[in-house]
């Protein structure tokens, strides 16, 4: 039992994102007037319910190695699909979300295809996705759509009490099945056992016998569906259709992935890690916004620096188990020579 | 004809071609349960192909295989494995961000109502690494632990309750002598389960001490299949490369001559040279006209002194000089200028830069010495690389061939040529001959006595104690990171060196 | 192990923090409730009226997208200095997401008057709708929203569609009702683009004689609408003349476009944009711009004073117009010095 | 018939192929469908036209493809040119007027042609700056062995923000007229802006094919390892990549900002990176390092910059730019992959032998 209680060092910097968090979050509850109120908590999840669910697809698509620039885009593509197809068409919301989550998925799904069978570099196929997410935006409508089906002015009023005048609404629901499915994907199925080990070393994953070819059109697949059930959430939110809408949001999510304690090469990281890297990043815009005259693109210098905080805290972390393995096996030399350890380790 | 009654695995007439190459051309090989069967040959004899075909990596052209006397034809290698062939290939194909327990049970996980039960999992990895006398945490991460364990790991993710044939890609070409003696040990036991085993390797002493019966394959022909016990060295060796070896005896008697002509002032001196967590202090003595041989296992140090003498390390002990002068910075660059040169170990990863030109792999040294803007035109360059194509014999269309598309003791030859176009006094030469056939490895063994005889220094690295014998005028012995011994005239005898090492 | 320790105990301390916090926030918020109904109560009274000294305001400004905003952002904030009303300014960097964050921020914040100049029209009825909730009026700034009227206390701005109307009239002066007229069109969907191209329309609707013959975005920017101007020129040539620019940033592109075309911009094409920024009447002065119809962007001072009455409970019409005007080069000479933006 | 199959195998196989062959595209469909494209006139001394627009408005690009193709050689990849960009451009606007961008724009503060500060600072600092951007790029990379994207992309977040902290968050408009000269003024009936992208150009083709320093970056991208013991500084290399591409991207900032006449902090070289990227592996040089070719960049650039003309011209509308870029993007990319080579040459090698 009591080996339990010792961490394990992969998990430090979870631990480290977690305890940044609370730090942040303590160092604006006792500075700004407002900030104690549970609802600003909530609120971090309620303003970024939609980059948290994009985010945790993007974490898979991380974790396999790759990379998606095509997110914000499918986001913005999927409000206006589901705008037009609402408004325009007269369809009902409970046709759309399911038609355009389809699209999303769809899209995620070729996108992965291309990235596989033609061996082309995932960021110049997502970013080829992203123009074209893009551009049909606007071959839909240049003009942003107001949603004004009663279904989804329900749903975007809709608010679950919880203590207080505090109240979530669905939304955040959404996003917590997501984090909850996301999470038995990633530990609990050979599907999610497949992207870590695809991300460690693609070409053992093969000779392995695992379903590389499969599991990574998978991955840019459900990056698809999650980015499409990001619009949708994101159309509820907003209550409209906009091809403008969450542009560059990408990078909010890779800052976001890596904040969250993933390797960009791939294999290392948590879906959990990924939720506090965002909610640091909303917890910065919070609290310059509560700050009231800071320049807001303190948010953009700040978040930036924390990126680089983070990848240079990852390799910091990789060399020292390195050395500290050097050191054990000169120790015991004798036993297990850490000959190639270097080379095996995945860098940071 | 092999009696096709006891035999577990047979291949009949197995033919395969690649666009232009006639890879396999009718091979039969057999297997036995319960054996140990090396497979051997020199590169491109066709070994790995007619495990290609077996796994179901590649397809034959013509020719079947019977396991247990039924026809088989693997689709892939996990269909291969399902059929009851598991392989573990030459480099470890495995995640290190992965756990022990995973890596050895991913792709057929227990499960429970749908999901990977990891009680269960654990549970099973560890029954699997008990079969195999190895006991570690499964739950960490595979790359925490050394080469070795992770190839038995290796082994026994390939071993399921109901595999039958385990081929074994040259699994000991990154083991010392006791992690190799370990992987034998494994192997009897699973000889003993009934288990047959390919093993394919490059070391014929391990061939000798573990298999029963070895085939040999040459040009994608079959030579033979031989016992073992019935086979001399000697017959193997010129069974492989198609000729007779009395050019080792001329090499012998070629050391001896360049063995006179050593210089008395000493080239290169390293005084408690050393660096912490690497190699401990040492003091070295290099002479013109002298091979000095390292001798000692895998991760003894070796590798590690050569850094440190050719600058790729800086070390916080001790001094070092160079022709009289005290070297103050060490970097590959400033050894350069010093007139030394570096073969490194890992030739892929660290020797050859596979996407330019024989050409340009050939001046690269050169160019790097010579700075940014002292360039040598192309025309220079050709000039260059032809010569040392003709002189160490390269074999390549021409010289702006990518370095990538030549065999590896090409490659390692190309890289020689980079380090003599820079005509250097000093050459460290770490394991060039690994992983290379054995006609390869004679002629650059030759070369370095060449080099000696013309003057120059060399210190000669390798796994193989019989190579550093054949070649080195005199050896030091390194083990767990420290010189432990240094050998000269009379005392360099296989057995005196094996004792030092193995510290008794 | 000594880190792991150390990070433990933060962890720990800043989670019994926050617990704390939520715990004393909780029973705190049922409290403050009534206290607020009173005040609400109360301030019809005119007993506790609020001056500029107490006022808290949040303002969530779109950007920094052209000259004009940015010299609304300077008015905004030089005079909340002046008056001595504390800002809780938020630069949503053109993300409406941003902004509702920002919205969300100034409710939790209990500010007592939000300002927004929304990025899109779309979008704004939940968080409106929070805002209400927690009693706190919302001030639209220079841009519309789509919601209904009891969402927000008041539009402080100009009408856009006027704005095309006057820009129609305009051009109808300068070209004397004929001519084929090119647009460069603001940001596509955004408010000020979607009336001012309608407003325009429907002003030369009944002019046979003026013809839009093309029209592309040039997102408000000068280098969109050098680039889309020289593509105009390069399709259409000698053919345009009279170019209506829905911002006098894209026109004053346009103009470095027309200029290199090896055109007079002012005569050969006419031009007539919109904003009245000082380039403009730069421009007006030699002569390459025809007219331009003001928005004006220093609304800083109508804009608190809004904040005051509508806080103090006064009546303020739906909509306040902005003072504006239309400029013409005759003008521009005498009026360039009293321009601040 | 065989030599000319085999003429034409090698044509295909010769790495500017297919690019050329987009250009080509691109051209003929204005040949048959643009009227004017092609048309050059003289106008105030200067030459006028589509070909000379696109040339002048991909100035910016093709110099930002010349920096990235270094920085792509050596395997990496620089996401932070565009806020390079944005940085150059309000240093510069900053200096001209430092009064700007701190308060609220007066009249008296406006005159026009007239700065504190000299021209050549008004160059020289911003291109300090970007230079500094890239040494810092660099040192990520080479120095705290950080990947690539990510080093750069705390650049490409965080710049932004130090351009609008540079510029306070407002637009300035620049009222300077020599400093226009740079990206608007003509030389010899050209616009100003080519010969800069000629310099840079010659300069770059010249260190990398006259000196060493082409090899190096090869041979850093392919292998880094096994140069390094070569005896080659390959962090150095890398560390130059960096700096060379910050440098580019400055110039383009200033060209960036000297043409339009303002300083916009926001929008100023917005994804121009996704542009520099796309353009050099349209021209053939792989993301994963190696061989290089600056001529198949400016190539990129011209065909990405050709296109954005052409659509323009051709009076597509604009909301379809961003898909014909992605359909453009995918073919050229598809046509480079592996499995389309296998299957060309298998194309042509039959149609070789049935003569």
């Amino acid at each position: 039992m009591m080996e339990k209680f010792k961490i394990d060092r992969k998990f430090w910097p979870l631990l480290v994102t977690i305890g940044l968090f609370l730090l942040l979050y303590a160092y604006g509850f006792f500075s700004y007037r407002g900030f104690s109120n549970p609802q600003v908590f909530f609120n971090l999840f309620i303003d970024n319910a939609f980059l948290l669910i994009t985010s945790i697809g993007m974490t898979f698509v991380i974790l396999s190695g790759g990379i998606d620039l095509s997110i914000g885009a499918v986001i913005a593509f999927t409000t206006v699909l589901s705008a037009y197809l609402s408004e325009d068409w007269g369809l009902h919301p409970l046709v759309v979300i399911p038609m355009v989550l389809l699209v999303g998925t769809l899209l995620g799904a070729v996108m992965g295809s291309i990235i596989q069978f033609f061996k082309v570099q995932p960021f110049i196929v997502t970013l080829a996705g992203m123009f074209f997410a893009r551009g049909m935006c606007f071959v839909i409508s240049t003009d942003a759509i107001t949603i004004s089906h009663p279904f989804y002015r329900t749903l975007s009023l809709f608010r679950i009490p919880l203590f207080g005048k505090t109240f979530i609404p669905i939304n955040v629901v959404i996003f917590l099945v997501v984090l909850a499915a996301a999470i038995y994907l990633a530990h609990f199925t050979r599907f999610g056992r497949t992207v870590y080990a695809i991300g460690g070393n693609e070409q053992s994953a093969l000779l392995m016998g695992l379903p590389v070819a499969r599991t990574k059109v998978l991955v840019y697949t459900l990056n698809g569906f999650c980015s499409a059930l990001a619009g949708v959430v994101f159309s509820v939110y907003m209550l409209s259709g906009y091809g403008l809408y969450t542009n560059g949001l990408e990078l909010d999510a890779i800052a976001s992935v890596v904040i969250g304690g993933t390797q960009l090469t791939g294999g290392v990281g948590y879906v959990a890690g990924t939720v506090f890297g965002v909610l640091i990043q909303g917890l910065i815009q919070t609290t310059i916004m509560f700050q009231g005259t800071l320049n807001s693109w303190w948010t953009k210098i700040v978040v930036g620096l924390l990126t680089l905080l983070f990848i240079m805290m990852q390799s910091a972390f990789a060399s020292a188990r390195r050395t500290r393995l050097a050191a054990k096996s000169i120790d015991k030399s004798a036993d297990r020579l850490p000959v190639g350890e270097t080379e095996l380790v995945p860098d940071a | 004809m092999p009696n096709t009654n006891d035999s577990l695995l047979l291949m009949q007439g197995i033919c395969k071609n690649f666009p232009g190459v006639q890879a396999l051309l009718d091979v039969d090989f057999s297997l036995r349960r319960g054996e140990i069967h090396a497979l051997m040959g020199e590169n491109g004899a066709g070994k790995s192909t007619l495990i290609k075909v077996l796994t179901g990596v590649e397809r034959q052209n013509s020719g079947k295989i019977l396991l247990d006397g039924k026809e088989i034809l693997a689709k892939s290698p996990l269909h291969a494995q399902e059929l009851g062939i598991s392989t573990v290939f030459q480099e470890i194909n495995l995640c290190p961000n992965l756990s022990v327990a995973e890596n050895i049970l991913i792709g057929r996980e227990p499960k429970k109502f749908g999901s990977i039960n990891w009680t269960q999992l654990k549970h099973q990895a560890r029954q699997i690494l008990d079969r195999l006398d190895i006991d570690i945490d499964v739950t960490q991460s595979l790359g925490m632990y050394p080469v070795a364990l992770q190839q038995m790991v290796a082994i026994a993710r390939a071993l399921e309750i109901s595999s039958k044939i385990l081929i074994l890609d040259e699994p000991t070409s990154s083991l010392d002598a006791r992690e190799t003696e370990k992987l034998f040990d494994v192997m009897r036991k699973l000889k003993g389960e009934g288990l047959g085993i390919i093993f394919i390797t490059h070391f014929l002493d391990q061939v000798y001490q573990i298999s029963d019966r070895m085939t040999v394959l040459r040009n994608g022909r079959l030579v033979g299949t031989y016992d073992t016990a019935e086979l001399p060295r000697m017959d193997l060796v010129s069974k492989m490369i198609g000729r007779s070896l009395d050019e080792l005896e001329d090499m012998t008697r070629f050391k001896h001559e360049t063995g006179k002509r050593i210089a008395q002032e000493p080239l290169l001196e390293a005084h408690q040279l050393g660096r912490t967590g690497s190699i401990q202090p040492f003091d070295l003595e290099l002479h013109a006209g002298e091979v000095l041989g390292f001798a000692g296992l895998l991760g003894a140090g070796r590798t590690e002194t050569a850094n440190l003498l050719f600058g790729v390390d800086s070390p916080d002990h001790g001094t070092m000089t160079f022709d009289g002068q005290e070297v103050k910075k060490f970097s590959p660059l400033n050894s350069i200028h010093r007139g030394m040169a570096y073969c490194p170990e890992d030739r892929k990863a660290d020797g050859i830069v596979g996407d330019l030109t024989v050409r340009e792999n050939i001046v690269l040294a050169l160019q790097a010495s010579q700075g940014w803007f002292k360039f040598l035109s192309p025309k220079k360059q050709t000039e260059i690389a032809d010569k040392y194509i003709k002189l160490l014999n390269i074999a390549t269309p021409n010289a702006d061939q990518l370095v990538k598309n030549l065999s590896g003791g090409n490659q390692q030859k190309v890289i020689l040529a980079r380090w003599l176009a820079t005509n250097p006094q000093t050459l460290i030469l770490d394991e060039p001959t690994r992983g290379i056939d054995v006609g390869a490895k004679t002629e650059i063994q030759k070369l370095v006595l060449e080099l000696a005889e013309e003057g120059k220094a060399c210190i000669f690295i390798s796994s193989e104690l019989e190579e550093v014998l054949r070649t080195s005028h005199r050896v030091m012995v390194l083990r767990d990171r420290e010189v432990v011994a240094e050998l000269a005239g009379g005392e360099l005898e296989e057995k005196k060196i094996m004792q030092i090492i193995a510290g008794s | 192990m000594k880190l792991s320790k150390v990070l433990l105990f933060i962890v720990a301390l800043t989670t019994i923090l926050s617990v704390i916090g939520c715990g004393a926030a909780a029973p705190a918020a049922p409290a403050e409730a009534p206290k607020e109904e009173a005040k609400a109560e109360a301030q019809p009274a005119s007993s506790d009226k609020k001056t500029y000294e107490d006022l808290v305001v949040g303002y969530a400004q779109i950007g920094a997208e052209s000259e004009w905003r940015t010299a609304n952002t300077a008015s905004i904030k030089e005079e909340a200095e002046k008056l001595g009303v504390e800002l809780k300014f938020s630069d949503a960097q053109q993300k409406q997401e941003n902004q509702i964050k920002a919205i969300r921020s100034f409710i939790a914040q209990q500010v007592d008057v939000i300002g927004v100049s929304p990025v899109v029209e779309t979008g704004w009825e939940t968080v409106f709708q929070e805002a209400k909730d927690a009693g706190i009026p919302v001030i639209l700034v220079d841009r519309r929203a789509a919601v209904p009227e009891d969402l927000y206390a008041t539009y402080l701005g100009s009408d856009f569609v006027e704005e095309g109307r006057r820009a129609g009239e305009a051009m109808d002066k300068v070209l004397e009702g004929k001519g084929k007229i090119v647009e460069l069109v603001g940001t596509v969907g955004s408010a000020p683009a979607n009336d001012r191209a309608k407003g325009f329309r429907e002003y030369i609707a009944d002019k046979p004689d003026m013809e839009i013959i093309a029209s592309q975005s040039g997102d408000f920017t000068r280098a969109k609408g050098k680039e889309v101007m020289e593509a105009f020129l390069k399709s259409y040539g000698k053919d345009i003349n009279a170019l209506y620019a829905h911002n006098d940033d894209m026109a004053i592109g346009a103009i470095q476009a027309i200029e290199e075309y090896g055109l007079k911009p002012g005569e050969d094409i006419k031009i007539v944009s919109v904003d009245a920024v000082r380039g403009a009447f730069e421009a007006m002065i030699a002569g390459k711009l025809n007219c331009t119809v003001e928005c004006n962007p220093l609304l800083g001072p109508q804009f608190y004073e809004l904040a005051l009455k509508v806080v103090n409970g006064e009546e303020v019409a739906k909509w306040v117009p902005s003072e504006e005007g239309v400029y013409y080069p005759e003008e521009a000479e005498a009026l360039l010095p009293e321009r601040k933006y | 018939m065989k030599p000319t199959t085999s003429l034409l195998k090698d044509l295909r196989h010769h790495s500017l192929f297919w690019p050329v062959v987009a250009l080509l595209l691109i051209m003929l469909f204005n040949l048959l469908f643009t009227p004017g494209f092609f048309r050059l006139e003289i106008k105030d001394g200067h030459l006028f036209g589509s070909l000379v627009d696109i040339l002048n408005r991909g100035a910016p690009l093709m110099l930002l493809a010349i920096g990235m193709t270094m920085v792509i050689a050596t395997a990496g990849v620089d996401l932070s040119v565009g806020a390079i960009i944005a940085i150059a451009g309000a240093a510069a606007a900053v200096l001209i007027n430092p009064a700007l961008g701190r308060e609220l724009v007066t009249s008296d503060k406006l005159i026009e042609d007239v700065t504190q500060t000299p021209l050549w600072l008004v160059i020289l600092i911003p291109l300090i700056a970007a230079t500094v951007c890239g040494l810092w790029n660099g040192i990520l990379v080479s120095r705290a062995n950080i990947q690539p994207m990510v080093a750069t992309l705390v650049l490409m977040v965080a710049g932004r923000g130090i351009a609008q902290l540079i510029t306070n968050g407002q637009i300035i408009t620049i009222y300077y007229s020599p400093y226009f000269y740079i990206g608007g003024g003509y030389l010899f009936g050209l616009p100003f802006s080519l010969y800069i992208v000629a310099a840079v150009f010659l300069f770059a083709w010249y260190i990398s094919r006259k000196t060493s320093v082409g090899l190096f970056v090869e041979s850093v991208g392919t292998n880094a390892s096994s140069s390094f013991y070569s005896g080659i500084n390959e962090k150095n290399v890398k560390l130059l990549a960096y700096i060379f591409c910050g440098f580019c991207a400055g110039i383009a900032g200033l060209l960036i900002s000297s043409n339009v006449k303002s300083a916009d902090a926001n929008n100023a070289g917005l994804w121009s990176e996704l542009d520099a990227i796309l353009a050099v592996v349209i021209g053939g040089t792989l993301m994963s390092g190696g061989r290089f070719s600056l001529v198949g960049s400016i190539l990129g650039a011209l065909i990405i910059q050709s296109m954005t003309t052409t659509i323009y011209a051709f009076g597509v509308p604009p909301e379809v730019v961003l898909v014909v870029k992605a359909l453009v993007v995918l073919a050229v990319v598809l046509l480079y992959s592996e499995l389309v080579k296998v299957s060309m040459d298998k194309l042509f090698e039959q149609k070789g032998v049935q003569p």
